[in-house]
C-alpha cells in the first residue's frame, strides 16, 4: 500500500525464460516478452498448454529468475516485491500441507505474518464459508476432492491481503456453478480492494467475464501475441449475455486459432491495441 | 479392541513358534547348555533371579535412555544446522559418517581413559554417538526432501528460512525422523550394553552377560540378553506410539 | 554441437564435486584436530570433566610420529603401513557384510511390507535381534560356521566375520526400506492397482523407486554399521588382518604408547569413511533422476 | 617370587605308574612319518609367550617329531576355546582350569590332559603409598578386577580377609589396560605378572621423565594368599578320549607340547622371538619379560611338567564352588566329577621325554633377568 | 473381449460409499446410487466439486470398495473386472512417476502387460505423437507444464486397449483449442474401437459433445438426480452450433442449478429418462 499509484503493479521488459539452457534438453519458455499491468488492474493471461503462463507468473513471483530482461512489480524488483509480500500466489497445483487440517492450511499465510492464533482461526474460518467448505475445516487435505483442494488453496491465498494478486488457473477443477460464484466473489474482492490482478485461465469466457485485457500467448516459444481490451463495465448477472461480451469472447478464441496455425497476419494485431 | 488385537497376536505367535522351535531343535538334538540353553533354561534362570535381572536392566536402560535422548537432541541439531548453513554440512556428513563407523568396541576403551571409568559418563558418550548418526542421516535427508511446489509457496509468502523450517522442513522430515528413531532406539540398548565390557561400573547388564558367559553360565547369561530385548522392545514401542501421535498423516497411502 | 559437449560437461561437473567434497571432508578432519588440540590447552589451563593429558589424549604430532614408528621394534613394517593394510582388508570384508546385509534387510522389508501379518509379527524379533549383544552369538556363529563345507569352499573365519558385519548392517536397512516402501502416494497405488499389476510389479516399478528417499540414508546407516560389525567381529573371533584385531591389540599398549592405539582406530575411521564415500557415490547414481531442491 | 607353596605337594605319588603301550610307541619319534596327523590348537587370546611352548613346538619340529601337522588357531573376545573344543571345531584347547569346569558343567565333555601352570600368575598392584599392603586393606577402596570370570580370586581373596565383596569394597571393572591405575581412578588393580604388570613398568612417570619401578607398587600375589587358581592347561575331547587312535594322537600331542615348554625354559629369549615371528605385536622387552614370568609359573614342575597337582586342584575347585560373585553366581554348582582330569598322558609324556635326557621337573630353573623398556620395546 | 455384448460395461446396484463411517468427521460420498453402462455407450458425469464424481469412478475400477451395495463390470464383479485390465483410467491428478522420463511413463502399462521393448517405445512415441508432446519424450515430468502433464497422462491411459475407459476430467488443464482436438481424438478413438467411457468433467458443452448420456450428480451426499439423453449422431465441426447441442446444453445447465436449490422437483425428473 506504500506504492504509488503511478508506478504499475507490473512491468516486464524483454523477459526471456530458457530452461537447461546449452544443453540438450533446452526449453525456451519465455522469449523476448514485454507487459505492463496497471495498477488496479485485471489481466487474464491464456495460451496453449505449455505455452509458459505459469512460468511468466513465477518469474513475476521472483520464483524463478528471468533469463534475460527485467521484471518490476510494484516499481521495485520482484525480489523486493516478493520480500514486501506485494503480491499474493494461488498456483496451479493445490500444494496443501498434508500434515495440517484444511483450516490450519489456511492460517499458513497469517502465521507467518504474525496473526494471532483466534484471528487466524476466525479468518480461516470466514474464508472456508466463502469457498464454501466450512465443514471441512477439520479434515486433512487428502480427505478432499480435488476441487475442494482448489478451493482451499484459494483461500489459503486470500487470507493476507497483498495489493497484487498471482493466480494460476486457480477455477480449473471447479463445476461451472462454483466457478460463476468464486468468479463473482473475486471480483467483489477485486472492487472492495482495488487489487491488481494476474490471472491464469484456460476458459475463453472466462477470460473475458473477469479482465480489463486479455493477454494471449503464443505456443513455445512463449510470446504475447495478441492483447483484446475488454471494456464490459461492472460485472453482473446479464454480462454473460451482453454483445460486448460475445464480441470479446469470439476475438480472444480468434487470437488463439490464429496462434494455433501462427503467422504474421497475428503479429501485427499487436500494434492494433 | 479388535484392531489391538491384531497388533498384538502376529507377534505373539511368531514368538511361540521361534521359541517352540528353539526348544524342540535343542531337546531333539541333545544340545548342551555351553552351546545354547534352551528356553526353558532360560527361563528358570531368570526366576531364579529376578531381582537382579532386574536392576542390572534398570541400570543399563538408564544410560541407554540418556544417551538416546542426548543423541537424538545433538543429531537433530546438528541436522537443522547442516539443512540451514552449507558448510555445516559439507562439514559435518563426512565427519559423522566417520564417527558411525568407529566401532564402538574401539571407542569405548579411548572414551574411557579420556573421562572417569568408574562414572556413567564414557558408556553414555558411547551411546550418544551410535544414536547420533542414524537420526542425523535420516533428519538431514527428511528436511531436505522437499517437494518443489511446498518450497515455491513458502517462498512466495516470503517466508524466512526459519519460518521454512519450522513449517515446512521439520513436518517434512517428522517421518523420516521416526525412521531413524525406530533404528537408534535399539541400537542405544546395544550401545550401553557393549559399552560395559570394558570396564567401569559393574552392575548393568553388559557386564553381568560378559561376566556369566564367561563362566559357560549361559542361562544366566541370556536371561540377561533376554532383559536386554525386552528394554530394546519397549524402547521401539514408544517410538511406534510416537510415531502414531505425531505423523498421524502417513499411514494414509496404505488406506486404499 | 551441443549434444556432444554436453555430456562432457556434466562428467567433469561431476568430478569436480566430489573433489570438492573430499575437499570438504578434509576440512573436517582438520577441524577436529583443531578442537582436540583446542581441547587440550583448556584442559591445561582449567579443569574439565575429562582428562586431557598426553596419556588419555596424545598430542596429533605425537600420533603422527606414533604412526611412522616401526610396528614392533626392529620390524621394517610401520604402524601406518599395517594399519593401512589391515583398513584395506577389514573394508573388503565390510563392503561383503554390506552387501548380503542389503539384500537380506530389502528382503525383509519386501515381505514385512507385503504382509501385515509379517509387518507386525517379524518387526519385534528384526529389532531383538539387535540387542542380542554380540558375545551371545559369536560363539554360536563361529561354531555353526566351521562346521559348514559347500562344495570345496571350506568355511572360515572371516566368512563368520562377513555374515555378522551383515547381522548389524541388515537392521537399519530394513526399517528404511520398509518406511520408503510404504512411502508412494495412494494415488500412484491406485494406478498400479488399475493397472492389476501384480505385487511384484508393483515392487519394482513403484515402490522401490519410491523408497529411494528412505533408502539411501538407510543405507549410510547400514554401511557404518557393517564396518562396526567388521570390526567388533574382527576382534570377538580374533581373526587376523583387519583393523578390529589391530585395535585390540594395539589398546593393550595404550598405557605405554597410547598414539598407536588412535592410528589404529583412526584406520577404523577410515573404513567408515571409504564405506560411507561408496555409498555416496551410489545415492548420487539412484537420485540422478530426482529432482533437486529448487534452488532458484 | 618363586612359588613355593607348591612343593609340598610334588610327593605325590604318579597316579598311573604304567603308561599305555600305544603311548610308549608313540613316543618313540617316528621316523617314517609320511603322513602328519592334522591337529587343531584352540589358544585362548592371541599369539604371546604365554603360548610360546606351543609355537616353539610347531617351531622346532618337536609336532613333526611326532608325526603331527598342528595349526594354532588364535583366539579372540568372545572365543571359548573349551567350546570349540568340544564342538569338533578344535582337537585340543589351552584354557585356565576354572572356567573350563564351568563349561564341563554345562555338558561340555572335555578333560584336562596337561597343567601347565603350575601357580596362578594374577596380581593385585595399588600404589606403594597407597597404605594397601594386603586385601584387608581393601576396605572402602575401589577394587579393580577383568569381570569376564577372572575375578573369582579377588572375590575369595576379600572373603578369606573377612570383608563382604557386595558393601566393603567398591568393585571397578578395569580395562585390559593399565590407566585406571595410573590415573588413581581404581586403587588396587588386578594384573598379571606377565603381562599387565609388565605395562605399569613400561609406562613413563610423568613427573620424573622415568619408567616407573616396582618400588613404586605394592603386589599382593593372589598365588601367596592361598587363594590362587589354576590356569592355562591342555585340554582334550572326553568322547574321543574313548578312541585309541584318539589316546595316541593326545599323546603325541603332550609330549611335543611339554618338550616345547622345556625348551623355552631354557632358550627364553629365542623363544620369545619364535612368538615375534608368528605375528604377536608385542614389543621385544615384553615379549622377553612375558616370557620369563611364564617360565616361573611352569618351573619348577616338582612332578614333572604337566603333571596336576592334587592340592592345587582341590584348591580351585573349593573357590569354584564356595565363592560367589557380585550376582551371588558361584562358579561350580557341584563337585566335577572324576575324570576331569588326568595325569597319564603327562606322566608318560615326561617318562619319554626324560629318557630323552631332558629335565622334566625344573628343579634347577632360574629365571632371568629383563629389563623392560619403554612401551615394551 | 470375451464380454458378451449384452451385458452392461457398467452396472451399480444400490451403491454407497461412506468415508470414516461411525467417526465424527463422516461423509456420505455416494448414496444409494443406480447406473447403468452400455456396451459401447458414453456416459458423462457431472456434478458440483465434492458430489462424489471421482469416488465412483474409484468404486467402477475397485479401487475403493462400495460400503454397501453392488458393481458389476462387463458382467463381472469390480475386483474381476480389474483384473481382467477390463477398464483403462485417467486419474484426476496425473500421478506421473519422477523417476521415468515422459516416454517411459506412457509405457508403464505397456510394460505390465510385457509388450517388448521396442514395441512399447513405438507405441508410447505414437500416442506422445498424438497428445502432441513428441518433443518431450525425453524430459522428466516435472520439467512439464500443468497441461503437459495432463496429456502425458492421458497418453498413458491409452496406451493398453481396454474395452472400458474411466476418465476423470482428464481435459481439464487443457486449453480450448487442445482441448477441442483431444475430444476429437478421443470420439476417434471411440468410434474405432466400439469402447465404452465414462468421462467426468465440469464443463457442460464438453459433456454434451462427447456422450450419448449426461448424468447429473447432486451435492454432497452424492445421488443421480439427472440422466440426460444426447442425441446428436456422429460429431463433427458442425455438432457445437447445432440446435440440439444447445438444447442439450441448456438442460444440463438447468439441471445442474436445480441440484444446487435442491429439491424434490428434480427428483421427478429421473422418471423422464
Ligand atoms: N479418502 C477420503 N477420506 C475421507 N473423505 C473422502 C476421501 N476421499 C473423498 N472423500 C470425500 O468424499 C466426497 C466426494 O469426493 P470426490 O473426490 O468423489 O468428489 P468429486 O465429485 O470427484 O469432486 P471434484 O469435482 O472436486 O473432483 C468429498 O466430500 C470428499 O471430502
Ligand atoms: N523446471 C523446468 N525444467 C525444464 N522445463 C520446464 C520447467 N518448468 C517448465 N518448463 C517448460 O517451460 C514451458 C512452459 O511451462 P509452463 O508451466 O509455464 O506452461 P503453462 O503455460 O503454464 O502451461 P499449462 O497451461 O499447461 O499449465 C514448458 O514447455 C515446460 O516444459
Ligand atoms: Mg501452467
Ligand atoms: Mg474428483
Amino acid at each position: 500500500m506504500t506504492t504509488t499509484v503511478t508506478s504499475p503493479a507490473v512491468k516486464a521488459e524483454g523477459v526471456w525464460k530458457i530452461f537447461n539452457e546449452g544443453q540438450p534438453n533446452e526449453v525456451t519458455a519465455l522469449q523476448d516478452l514485454n507487459l505492463e499491468v496497471g495498477y488496479g488492474e485485471f489481466v487474464a493471461l491464456i495460451g496453449p498448454s505449455g505455452c509458459g503462463k505459469s512460468t511468466l507468473l513465477r518469474v513475476i513471483a521472483d520464483l524463478t529468475h528471468a533469463t534475460r530482461g527485467t521484471m518490476q512489480v510494484a516499481g521495485l524488483t520482484a525480489a523486493q516485491a516478493r520480500e514486501q509480500q506485494k503480491y499474493g500466489m494461488a498456483f496451479q497445483q493445490a500444494a496443501l500441507f498434508d500434515w495440517r487440517t484444511v483450516r490450519r492450511n489456511v492460517e499458513l499465510p497469517l502465521e507467518l505474518q504474525g496473526v494471532g492464533k483466534s484471528d487466524r482461526a476466525a479468518r480461516a474460518m470466514e474464508l472456508l464459508e466463502m469457498v464454501q467448505l466450512a465443514d471441512f475445516a477439520g479434515h486433512r487435505p487428502w480427505e478432499l476432492s480435488g476441487g475442494m483442494q482448489q478451493r482451499v488453496a484459494i483461500a489459503r491465498s486470500l487470507a493476507v491481503d497483498p495489493p497484487l494478486l498471482l493466480m494460476d488457473e486457480p477455477f480449473g477443477a471447479l463445476d461451472e456453478m462454483t466457478r460463476e460464484r468464486m468468479q463473482n466473489e473475486l471480483l467483489r474482492i477485486r472492487k472492495e480492494t482495488g487489487k491488481s490482478i494476474v490471472f491464469v485461465t484456460h476458459s475463453i469466457p472466462e477470460a473475458v467475464y473477469l479482465s480489463d485485457r486479455v493477454v494471449v500467448m503464443s505456443p513455445r516459444p512463449g510470446r504475447i501475441t495478441d492483447i483484446i481490451e475488454v471494456s464490459l463495465g461492472d460485472r453482473n448477472e446479464d454480462t454473460r449475455e451482453d454483445e460486448r461480451f460475445f464480441e470479446a469472447v469470439t476475438a480472444v478464441r480468434e487470437a488463439l486459432r490464429g496462434n494455433h496455425g501462427g503467422g504474421s497476419a497475428i503479429r501485427s494485431r499487436i500494434g492494433e491495441v | 479392541m479388535g484392531q489391538r488385537l491384531r497388533l498384538i497376536w502376529p507377534p505373539v505367535v511368531v514368538a511361540a513358534v521361534f521359541l517352540a522351535l528353539w526348544q524342540g531343535i535343542v531337546v531333539v538334538n541333545d544340545i548342551k547348555p555351553y552351546l545354547l540353553p534352551a528356553p526353558s533354561l532360560i527361563f528358570t534362570s531368570l526366576f531364579d533371579n529376578v531381582s537382579g535381572v532386574f536392576d542390572a536392566t534398570v541400570y543399563t536402560a538408564t544410560t541407554a535412555f540418556l544417551g538416546l535422548m542426548i543423541g537424538i537432541v545433538i543429531g537433530t541439531l546438528i541436522a537443522l544446522l547442516a539443512s540451514r548453513f552449507i558448510v555445516v554440512n559439507k562439514l559435518a556428513t563426512p565427519l559423522a559418517a566417520g564417527l558411525a563407523a568407529v566401532p564402538i568396541i574401539a571407542l569405548t576403551p579411548i572414551l574411557n581413559n579420556m573421562f572417569d571409568i568408574t562414572s556413567r559418563t564414557p558408556r553414555v558418550l558411547v551411546t550418544i554417538i551410535i544414536v547420533f548418526f542414524p537420526i542425523f542421516v535420516n533428519v538431514t535427508r527428511g528436511l531436505t526432501q522437499i517437494q518443489p511446489a511446498h518450497l515455491e509457496l513458502m517462498r512466495s509468502l516470503n517466508a524466512s528460512a526459519g519460518k521454512v523450517a519450522r513449517l515446512v522442513r521439520i513436518p517434512n522430515a517428522l517421518p523420516f525422523f521416526l525412521t531413524g528413531m525406530k533404528v537408534a532406539a535399539p541400537l542405544s540398548v546395544i550401545a550401553a550394553l557393549v559399552a560395559e565390557y570394558f570396564g567401569g561400573p559393574q552392575q548393568g547388564l553388559g557386564a553381568r552377560i560378559a561376566s556369566s558367559a564367561a563362566n559357560t553360565a549361559y542361562g544366566r547369561a541370556w536371561a540377561y540378553v533376554t532383559a536386554a530385548i525386552v528394554v530394546g522392545l519397549l524402547f521401539y514401542l514408544a517410538v511406534l506410539l510416537l510415531e502414531r501421535l505425531v505423523t498421524p498423516w502417513t499411514g494414509r497411502a496404505r488406506s486404499a | 554441437m551441443s549434444n556432444t559437449q554436453a555430456p562432457v560437461r556434466r562428467q567433469s561437473g561431476r568430478l569436480r564435486r566430489g573433489l570438492a567434497s573430499l575437499g570438504w571432508a578434509l576440512a573436517g578432519v582438520l577441524l577436529v584436530v583443531v578442537m582436540w588440540e583446542l581441547v587440550k590447552v583448556i584442559g591445561s589451563l582449567v579443569t574439565l570433566p575429562l582428562d586431557t593429558g598426553d596419556q588419555a589424549m596424545p598430542h596429533v604430532w605425537t600420533m603422527l610420529q606414533g604412526a611412522m614408528q616401526p610396528e614392533v621394534r626392529g620390524s621394517d613394517t610401520t604402524v601406518l603401513q599395517a594399519v593401512v593394510s589391515a583398513t584395506l582388508r577389514s573394508l573388503l570384508v565390510a563392503m561383503g557384510g554390506f552387501a548380503i546385509g542389503v539384500a537380506i534387510g530389502l528382503l525383509l522389508a519386501v515381505i514385512m511390507q507385503r504382509f501385515w501379518f509379517f509387518e507386525r509379527g517379524l518387526l519385534p524379533f528384526v529389532i531383538a535381534s539387535q540387542t542380542v549383544p554380540l558375545i551371545a552369538l559369536a560363539p554360536l556363529i563361529v561354531g555353526i560356521g566351521n562346521r559348514i563345507s559347500i562344495g570345496p569352499v571350506q568355511w572360515n573365519t572371516t566368512y563368520s566375520v562377513m555374515f555378522i558385519a551383515s547381522y548389524l548392517a541388515f537392521f537399519p536397512l530394513s526399517v528404511g526400506a520398509l518406511r520408503g516402501l510404504q512411502a508412494p502416494t495412494a494415488t500412484h497405488i491406485e494406478l498400479m492397482r488399475s493397472y492389476a499389476a501384480t505385487p511384484g510389479q508393483t515392487l519394482r516399478k513403484l515402490r522401490f523407486p519410491a523408497s529411494v528417499p528412505y533408502l539411501v540414508p538407510a543405507m549410510k546407516v547400514s554401511a557404518a554399521a557393517a564396518v562396526v560389525g567388521t570390526v567388533v567381529a574382527e576382534i570377538s573371533t580374533g581373526v587376523r588382518g583387519g583393523i578390529g584385531r589391530l585395535v585390540i591389540e594395539y589398546a593393550r599398549e595404550m598405557t605405554a604408547s597410547p598414539a598407536k592405539v588412535y592410528v589404529a582406530v583412526f584406520g577404523a575411521i577410515a573404513v567408515g569413511l571409504l564405506a560411507a564415500a561408496l555409498v555416496a557415490a551410489l545415492d548420487m547414481a539412484l537420485t540422478r533422476n530426482l529432482p533437486k531442491e529448487h534452488s532458484a | 617370587g618363586g612359588g613355593s607353596s607348591s612343593t609340598e605337594s610334588s610327593a605325590a605319588p604318579a597316579s598311573s605308574a604304567a603308561a599305555p603301550a600305544s603311548s610308549a610307541a608313540a613316543s618313540a619319534p617316528a621316523a617314517e612319518c609320511t603322513d602328519p596327523t592334522p591337529v587343531n590348537l584352540q589358544l585362548q587370546w592371541f599369539a604371546q609367550a604365554q603360548f610360546a611352548g606351543y609355537y616353539a613346538a610347531k617351531d622346532k619340529g618337536f609336532y613333526k617329531d611326532q608325526c603331527l601337522d598342528v595349526t594354532i588357531l588364535e583366539g579372540g573376545v568372545d572365543i571359548v576355546p573349551q567350546t570349540q573344543l568340544a564342538q569338533g571345531n578344535a582337537d585340543f584347547a589351552i584354557a585356565w582350569v576354572p572356567k573350563a569346569l564351568a563349561s564341563r558343567e554345562q555338558g561340555a565333555n572335555i578333560v584336562n590332559v596337561a597343567q601347565v601352570y603350575q601357580k596362578s600368575g594374577t596380581l593385585q598392584v595399588a600404589w606403594a603409598d597407597s597404605g594397601i599392603k594386603t586385601p584387608a586393606d581393601f576396605k572402602g577402596k575401589k577394587v579393580g578386577n577383568w569381570g569376564f570370570g577372572n575375578e573369582f580370586e579377588v572375590f575369595a581373596a576379600i572373603t578369606q580377609a573377612g570383608l563382604d565383596p557386595a558393601n566393603d569394597v567398591t568393585l571397578v571393572q578395569q580395562q585390559f589396560d593399565m590407566k585406571g591405575l595410573l590415573s588413581k581412578e581404581i586403587d588396587a588393580a588386578e594384573a598379571m605378572t606377565y603381562n599387565e604388570y609388565a605395562q605399569l613398568l613400561e609406562a613413563k612417570n610423568p613427573d620424573t621423565g622415568k619408567l616407573y619401578t616396582p618400588e613404586d607398587f605394592t603386589v599382593i600375589s593372589y598365588e601367596d594368599q592361598g587363594v590362587g587358581m589354576l590356569q592355562d592347561a591342555i585340554w582334550a575331547s572326553e568322547e574321543r578320549l574313548s578312541d585309541p587312535a584318539y589316546q595316541d594322537l593326545t599323546q603325541r600331542f603332550v609330549t611335543a607340547s611339554l618338550k616345547g615348554w622345556i625348551y623355552c625354559r631354557d632358550n627364553a629369549a629365542e623363544c620369545a622371538d619364535i612368538v615375534t615371528a608368528n605375528g604377536s605385536k608385542l614389543g621385544k622387552s615384553h615379549q622377553l619379560w612375558m616370557m620369563n614370568e611364564v617360565n616361573k609359573l611352569i618351573w619348577p614342575s616338582p612332578a614333572g611338567v604337566g603333571v596336576m597337582d592334587p592340592d592345587k586342584w582341590a584348591q580351585t575347585v573349593e573357590i569354584s564352588m564356595g565363592t560367589k560373585n557380585l550376582e551371588g553366581a558361584t562358579v561350580l554348582t557341584a563337585q566335577p566329577a572324576d575324570g576331569s582330569y588326568t595325569t597319564q598322558y603327562a606322566e608318560a609324556a615326561d617318562q619319554s621325554l626324560e629318557a630323552e635326557g631332558l629335565n622334566v621337573t625344573g628343579d634347577a630353573f632360574a629365571p632371568i633377568t629383563v629389563t623392560l623398556n619403554e612401551g615394551g620395546n
